[in-house]
């Protein structure tokens, strides 16, 4: 509770949000809030201007286009992918929306602060690798397109510089994708997880084994190349109260076989 | 509009009342509502985001007021445990509550009922698991749960 | 129970009341507010000018303090002043110790005085105008540390090379005492097998009630005399905490609570803190308002005691008799003893658990560590202690290969045995826990259970099944500290009630305790209106405490198990006095009728035989408060009753350690069955049952709910929950990111059933209850344990059993295989 | 917590001690360094606000060289006080001739981190200290191409 002192803005578009962003390297865009204000309690890390997304409407909204592909606003919430007829094209990421966290924070937690905090235990940075997604990043230069794979980079930290924004990201068709993950109690945090995507090539993300998701693409979807690849991948898990680095390692192949499998089950 | 500063003027409507304040940025929906507005009804069983006893209704979506500033707030209705019964007749939700056995320590009781509010609105007549699903970002410490599932099927339809 | 020396109480002749009101589940009088949102806690409790108390805690686990320095801190507008340990070591006194040295020679005050101990303790308090200021003028005090290596395992509390917390007593020892009962030579000699364990270990966690700590404390110049506004659940133990310490009398500590957010017992021992308050609020001449956030509650406040078994050897013979145990037990009680060493001897309350072995030796070692204080959790000491004696069942029956049921069913106190007197005297006053298993069993299924796992194989899966059987030993005869330290002068216990019938016939009752959910209000009407004949909303019982009213003592409180005994004896004792003088009073006005001759009923006092002829309560009081004039001289009526229930207690034998620890003895006996997805070492609870005897319920409902909400509790506890810390004495679950607790979607499925055995010792038949949902943690690592038959046989160690553990107690048995032993005689 | 690892730079042994013994040098290495004040050649601080994503966390950091043997070895203990945030580390880096050339760096870190920032746990800890001890090392290697280059300008 009881943040540090903190300057606030409403931007009425996202241009005029670029600019307070890029006037001062110390503010943050404030999306859904159920990580960084939680982060702004403990004092662990205060921002100097929070730039309030909510309410720009260039950032909501999920669109199907004629290819399939599913280009969903960073504002939306987990909530409305969850609800939206058009997400259903990638069933996938309403199933995953549903287990994060409750009600409360499915209301208010969007997919781009998702990604954009990036916690090592959030469920979406290893499912938007899994599915191929595609992460527009905005800044008064101009718009620039990252590719999921490149776009995390350490824990609360990824692509999008200081002065730019995650507008919206980008899901190719495909159905054939699963999930899977170990969790503290149902719907928990995750103590591991791993995604897969069978759409074409055979990709898997692991969660919870590195400051960001690890990638690995296995010749195949069949339990024995998941495992190889995931051996080969040379993790080394960090290690916390939850699970040993060991035991973390183990899940991961486990979780990778399983989310394979239920991908590959998909038609 | 994009103005940047460290307090704000809001206006709130909360359980059809309407209050103007002047807020620092800082302040957290939660501590607004109880220390504000003297709105005490809502509590606080964390410091992370994770027990629900700050739920309340901002515009129709149950949220928790610890992880939403006052200011974001600015211009919303915001319906609180003190405005779900009127002239002190409880809901049927408030009756099943206490006939189920459903609180003790009542701490938790007031985010626990917005939540169930919440669902029966969009979904009246749940089933156990929808339910529990709907229930599990309010932690009880008393109960285990379990007379609050019954509390809340006695008045799903 | 002839030949023995028991100190039994004589049993008492049980009123049973006309049942009007008591044995049913009518609303609860406190559910009105409460589901309105307006309860009083004490975060909601505010006052004109009152400032906010922020601590400064240690981030070290052991560290010296070289320097303090608040005048940033002070400089800012708006900040109203700061408090060091320094002023407080000059203001104040240590807090008294209830140990004998090395633990007596302690120097424990409201903040850190030249040393931390464990990170997250108050080093300074800061007070300002707002809660937000008040934290960011905390974060410019600064404080200068020298760190020092922490000590973080108990069993490298007494090594030589392993650091001293407290010079004052010169060693980590705190408290140490030998137990033998019986002849544990003869119970060796004569077992067939005995059962070696090396080393068990009951975990660290506490119940984390919703609400954390908190007050408003007001200081009036004046009189000299603190208001202190707090959810403390035990102000009777604060007040003679803080009295000596703040070298101030008792009657100058005015505690006053209405709703508390939950308690468990971790709301006992918050007197440190409230020190602080008064200390401040006297110096500031201003209130002084402290809550305390979820993180700060987890890093300082009230853990469960951590304790250790080693070496523990089990006298069986082949048939699975039990004859004896002996065994070391190491606890840890944290940075301070803030209760301790109570739990020293709390667990010797339950010392054979619920079976009949008579030859038992514990070795009982207390220590300190740098981690936070230990104090009461729901359960205290005894929960630590029946785990250990359930471990000892299921392992017994494990390596000999006997069936659990068999083997506790062979073992039990036996109802025809009731009461019971245990090897150390206490008095299991009645109960048939065969007959509670066997409801169990069937409500859990124990039948089809192998079917049930064929089936989970089918699916990958591993079943198992367990049950946990304890005790919910209640109301506590506090002699039993002086086995502990024979100097103190506590023993017994009491409770106290007033009722009054007021001058427009209202009927007033005024409560001793501070309860936390568990429906005093309610429970007391019903015990009132049965005696009284009048409606149950005829009654108003006050909500909350004030130990302004006459309606405290020096036990008052709501701990401990023991309200439906000791709150609702003295409620009754006082219904009774009232009674008596309505009636008094009726057979003046009535004419001079024999009292005898009257009746209480329908709110009136009536003759018998012409219930026409009746006098309302109304009437009564008016009559006694308002019409007194021409009442005869000798008529003694106030119509307003004070009552003290005092149990029947002796004085333990200190020597013998010897002597009826608490009063009743409530059991719980519970069975879990658990599915472990073995490629993970994830697993559910996927059946469960509670069966619960507390005698005589004068509120069904409400004690279903506490049997329910302990339950939930050690769910929690046995898989998910406890207070880790590293090497370095940094708390690794500070709050509930990584201290999960139960959500909505973990609970198991759920049936409880029970029995009444009124309890032969109390005016009611009842028995304490609420804290016997320990069952669930010894029933869930029974079922852990049984799933590893043939799965390496791993024995289960730890009473926390996260999927982590299961699935190295699955993959890598060697370890745990290699802590049991079975020897043949 | 610990973290080790092994570094190779494309340069001299010399080039790369004369770098760490440089308390400048060192200063630029912190992450997120906004100011930093020499005092001697063992000891500096700096004042950094470590960049977290969310937010940076500002720290006085104090450093001492506490032991040294020319060219092979180095011992540093760093201190960082923030506000509510404290860091203690201890590390060493041990030189030795690459096999294919220029300098092989194995170094040790013994992180402490106390404070709110704990209080986030360590699923977020852990890798927040990884990142920063590679951003020091990726900084270190600028510093030696740095220096190497000013030595090519006086050649």
């Amino acid at each position: 509770m009881l943040l540090r002192e903190v300057e606030y803005a409403k931007p009425a578009s996202v241009a005029e949000a670029l600019s307070i962003l890029a006037a001062d390297d110390g503010a943050r865009a404030l999306a859904g809030g159920q990580t960084l204000i939680n982060v702004m309690k403990a004092r662990a890390a205060s921002p100097d201007v929070l730039v309030d997304l909510n309410g720009l409407d260039e950032l909501k909204g999920i669109e199907l286009g004629g290819d399939g592909t599913l280009t969903i606003g960073a504002m939306a919430t987990y909530t409305e992918i969850a609800g939206a007829a058009e997400a259903r094209a990638r069933p996938i990421l309403g199933e995953v929306c549903l287990q994060i966290a409750d009600v409360q924070v499915r209301n208010r937690g969007t997919i781009g602060g998702n990604v954009c905090s990036n916690d090592p235990t959030n469920h979406l940075p290893p499912l938007m690798c899994a599915v191929g997604a595609q992460m527009t990043i905005v800044s008064q230069s101009g718009e620039r397109t990252v590719p999921a794979s490149e776009f995390f980079l350490g824990v609360y930290l990824t692509a999008v510089g200081p002065g730019e924004l995650l507008t919206k990201i980008t899901v190719p068709a495909g159905k054939r994708d699963g999930f899977a993950a170990v969790t503290l109690g149902a719907d928990g945090t995750c103590i591991a997880n791993a995604a897969a995507g069978i759409n074409g090539s055979v990709r898997i993300a692991l969660g919870c084994v590195d400051a960001v998701p690890v990638v690995v693409e296995p010749a195949s979807a069949d339990e024995h190349a998941v495992r190889e690849a995931v051996r080969a991948a040379g993790i080394e898990p960090p290690a916390d109260v939850h699970a040993s680095s060991e035991y973390r390692s183990h899940l991961a192949e486990v979780l990778a076989v399983r989310a394979a499998r239920q991908a590959a089950e998909r038609s | 509009m994009g103005v940047v500063a460290s307090s704000k003027a809001i206006t709130v409507t909360v359980n059809g009342v309407e209050y103007e304040r002047e807020v620092e940025a800082r302040k957290l929906l939660i501590h607004f509502i109880r220390d504000d507005l003297d709105l005490t009804g809502s509590h606080i069983g964390c410091d992370t985001g994770n027990c629900g006893a700050c739920s309340v209704i901002v515009d129709g979506g149950l949220l928790k007021s610890c992880m939403l500033l006052a200011v974001q707030a600015d211009g919303a209705t915001i319906e609180t445990v003190e405005g779900l019964s009127e002239d002190g007749t409880l809901t049927p939700l408030q009756q099943a509550f206490s006939d189920h056995h459903a609180l003790q320590c009542g701490y938790c009781t007031p985010g626990m009922l917005m939540s169930a509010t919440a669902l029966l609105r969009a979904n009246p007549s749940p089933s156990e698991a929808e339910i529990k699903k709907a229930l599990q970002g309010n932690i009880c410490r008393c109960t285990g749960y379990w007379n609050i599932f019954e509390a809340v099927k006695a008045v799903a339809r | 129970m002839s030949g023995s020396t028991t100190i039994a109480p004589d049993p008492v002749e049980i009123l049973a009341p006309q049942k009007q009101w008591s044995g049913q589940s009518i609303p609860r009088k406190e559910d009105k507010r409460l589901t309105q949102g307006e309860g009083v806690f004490v975060d909601d409790v505010k006052r004109h000018g009152m400032g906010y108390l922020h601590f400064v805690r240690s981030p070290y686990g052991h560290a010296h303090i070289t320097s303090i320095d608040v005048s940033k801190a002070e400089e800012i507008k708006g900040v109203y002043g700061t408090l060091t340990g320094e002023e407080v070591a000059s203001l104040t006194d240590p807090f008294f110790q209830l140990a004998t040295p090395p633990g007596a020679h302690l120097k424990d005050y409201a903040l850190a005085v030249g040393k931390v101990r464990y990170v997250g303790e108050p080093v300074v308090a800061v007070v300002a105008e707002t809660r937000d200021l008040a934290r960011d003028a905390s974060e410019l005090v600064e404080v200068e540390y020298e760190p020092l290596e922490a000590l973080v395992d108990a069993r490298r509390a007494l090594d030589d090379a392993t650091p001293v917390l407290h010079d004052d007593a010169g060693s980590n020892l705190m408290w140490e005492g030998v137990y033998e009962w019986g002849d544990l030579d003869a119970a060796f000699a004569e077992a067939d097998r005995i059962v070696k364990i090396k080393e068990l270990h009951f975990h660290r966690f506490n119940s984390t009630p919703l609400e954390c700590d908190g007050a408003l404390v007001e200081y009036n110049r004046g009189t000299g005399q603190w208001t202190i506004h707090t959810n403390n659940q035990f102000p009777g133990f604060a007040a003679i905490m803080m009295g000596p310490a703040m070298r101030t009398g008792l009657d100058k500590l005015r505690f006053v609570t209405q709703d508390i957010g939950g308690g468990f017992g971790n709301k006992i021992t918050s007197h440190p803190q409230l020190v602080a308050c008064c200390l401040l609020a006297r110096k500031l001449n201003r209130p002084v308002q402290w809550t305390e956030w979820r993180t700060d509650f987890h890093l300082s406040m009230s853990h469960g005691n951590e304790r250790w078994f080693h070496d523990t050897e089990v006298a069986v013979k082949s048939d699975g008799t039990l004859l004896g145990f002996r065994t070391k037990a190491l606890d840890d009680a944290g940075a301070w003893l803030r209760y301790e060493p109570l739990g020293g001897v709390i667990w010797a309350q339950v010392t054979p658990g619920m079976y009949k072995w008579r030859n038992i030796r514990l070795e009982f070692t207390q220590v300190a560590t740098n981690k936070a204080p230990c104090s009461p959790n729901r359960g205290y000491s005894r929960m630590q202690h029946l785990w250990f004696t359930e471990r000892m069942i299921d392992i017994v029956a494990h390596e000999l290969e006997l069936d659990p049921v068999d083997v506790r069913k062979r073992n039990y106190v036996k109802a025809e045995d009731m009461p019971y007197e245990t090897p150390n005297g206490c008095v299991y006053d009645s109960g048939d826990y065969a007959q509670m298993l066997d409801l169990a069993l069937e409500l859990i299924g124990w039948e089809g259970i192998d079917e049930r796992k064929n089936e989970a194989r089918s699916r990958g899966k591993i079943v198992g099944v367990g049950i946990g059987s304890t005790l919910d030993s209640g109301t506590n005869n506090f002699g039993q500290s002086r086995l502990i330290n024979p100097e103190l002068q506590f023993s017994g216990n009491n409770e106290v009630a007033t009722v009054k019938l007021d001058i427009f016939g209202e009927i007033v009752v005024t409560l001793g305790t501070t309860p936390q959910g568990q429906g005093h209000e309610t429970t007391a009407a019903q015990v009132v209106a049965d005696i009284l004949g009048c409606p149950v909303d005829d009654v108003h019982v006050r909500a909350g405490h004030d130990s302004y009213w006459n309606s405290h003592a020096g036990f008052s409180g709501t701990y401990a198990s023991q309200f439906a005994v000791t709150g609702l004896s003295a409620v009754k004792g006082a219904t009774d006095m009232l009674a008596e003088q309505i009636k008094r009073l009726g057979s003046v006005i009535l004419g001079g009728v024999p009292v005898e001759a009257l009746e209480l009923a329908e709110g009136t006092v009536r003759i018998k035989d012409n219930p026409e002829a009746a006098l309302p309560f109304m009437a009564c009081g008016a009559i006694i408060n308002a019409n007194n004039a021409g009442l005869p001289e000798d008529l003694d009526v106030t119509l307003n009753c004070r009552y003290v229930y005092r149990p029947p207690f002796e004085v333990p034998d200190v020597e013998r350690k010897f002597g009826n620890l608490t009063l009743t003895y409530a059991a719980q006996i519970h069975a879990a069955v658990v599915e472990i997805d073995p490629e993970t070492g994830h697993y559910e609870i996927v059946d469960y049952a509670a069966v619960d005897d507390c005698g005589l319920r004068i509120h069904p409902q409400i004690v279903e709910g506490q049997v329910m909400g302990a339950t939930a509790q050690a769910l929690g506890a046995a898989m998910h929950e406890s207070f880790e810390y590293d090497g370095d004495g940094n708390l690794l679950t500070p709050n509930f990111y990584d201290y999960h607790v139960p959500h909505a979607l973990d609970m198991p499925p759920l049936r409880t059933g029970y029995i009444e055995s009124a309890s032969p010792f109390t005016p009611l038949g009842t028995k304490g209850m609420g804290e016997g949902g320990g069952a669930g943690i010894h029933a869930v690592c029974a079922a852990v344990q049984d799933a590893m038959r043939g799965h390496g046989d791993a024995i289960v160690y730890d009473s926390w059993n996260p999927y982590a553990r299961v699935w190295e107690l699955l993959n890598k048995p060697e370890h745990a295989r290699a802590l049991v032993e079975v020897v043949s005689s | 917590m610990n973290v080790e690892g092994e570094r190779t730079f494309a340069a001299p042994r010399a080039t790369v001690w004369q770098v760490l013994n440089d308390p400048a040098s060192m200063a630029k290495t912190m992450p997120g360094v906004e100011s930093f004040d020499v005092h001697d050649d063992r000891r500096w601080t700096a004042n950094v606000k470590i960049p977290l994503g969310l937010g940076g966390l500002k720290m006085k950091v104090d450093m001492e060289k506490t032991e040294e043997r020319a060219l092979e070895y180095a011992a540093m203990q760093i201190k960082g006080q923030g506000v509510g945030a404290m860091m203690n580390m201890r590390t060493t880096f041990d030189l030795g001739d690459a096999p294919g050339g220029g300098t092989a760096m194995k170094w040790t870190a013994e992180v402490k981190i106390a404070g709110p920032v704990g209080s986030m746990g360590q699923r977020v800890l852990q890798p927040i200290v990884n990142q920063q001890v590679q951003h020091v090392l990726g900084a270190l290697d600028t510093q030696v191409q740095e220096a190497l280059a000013t030595q090519a300008d006086k050649g």
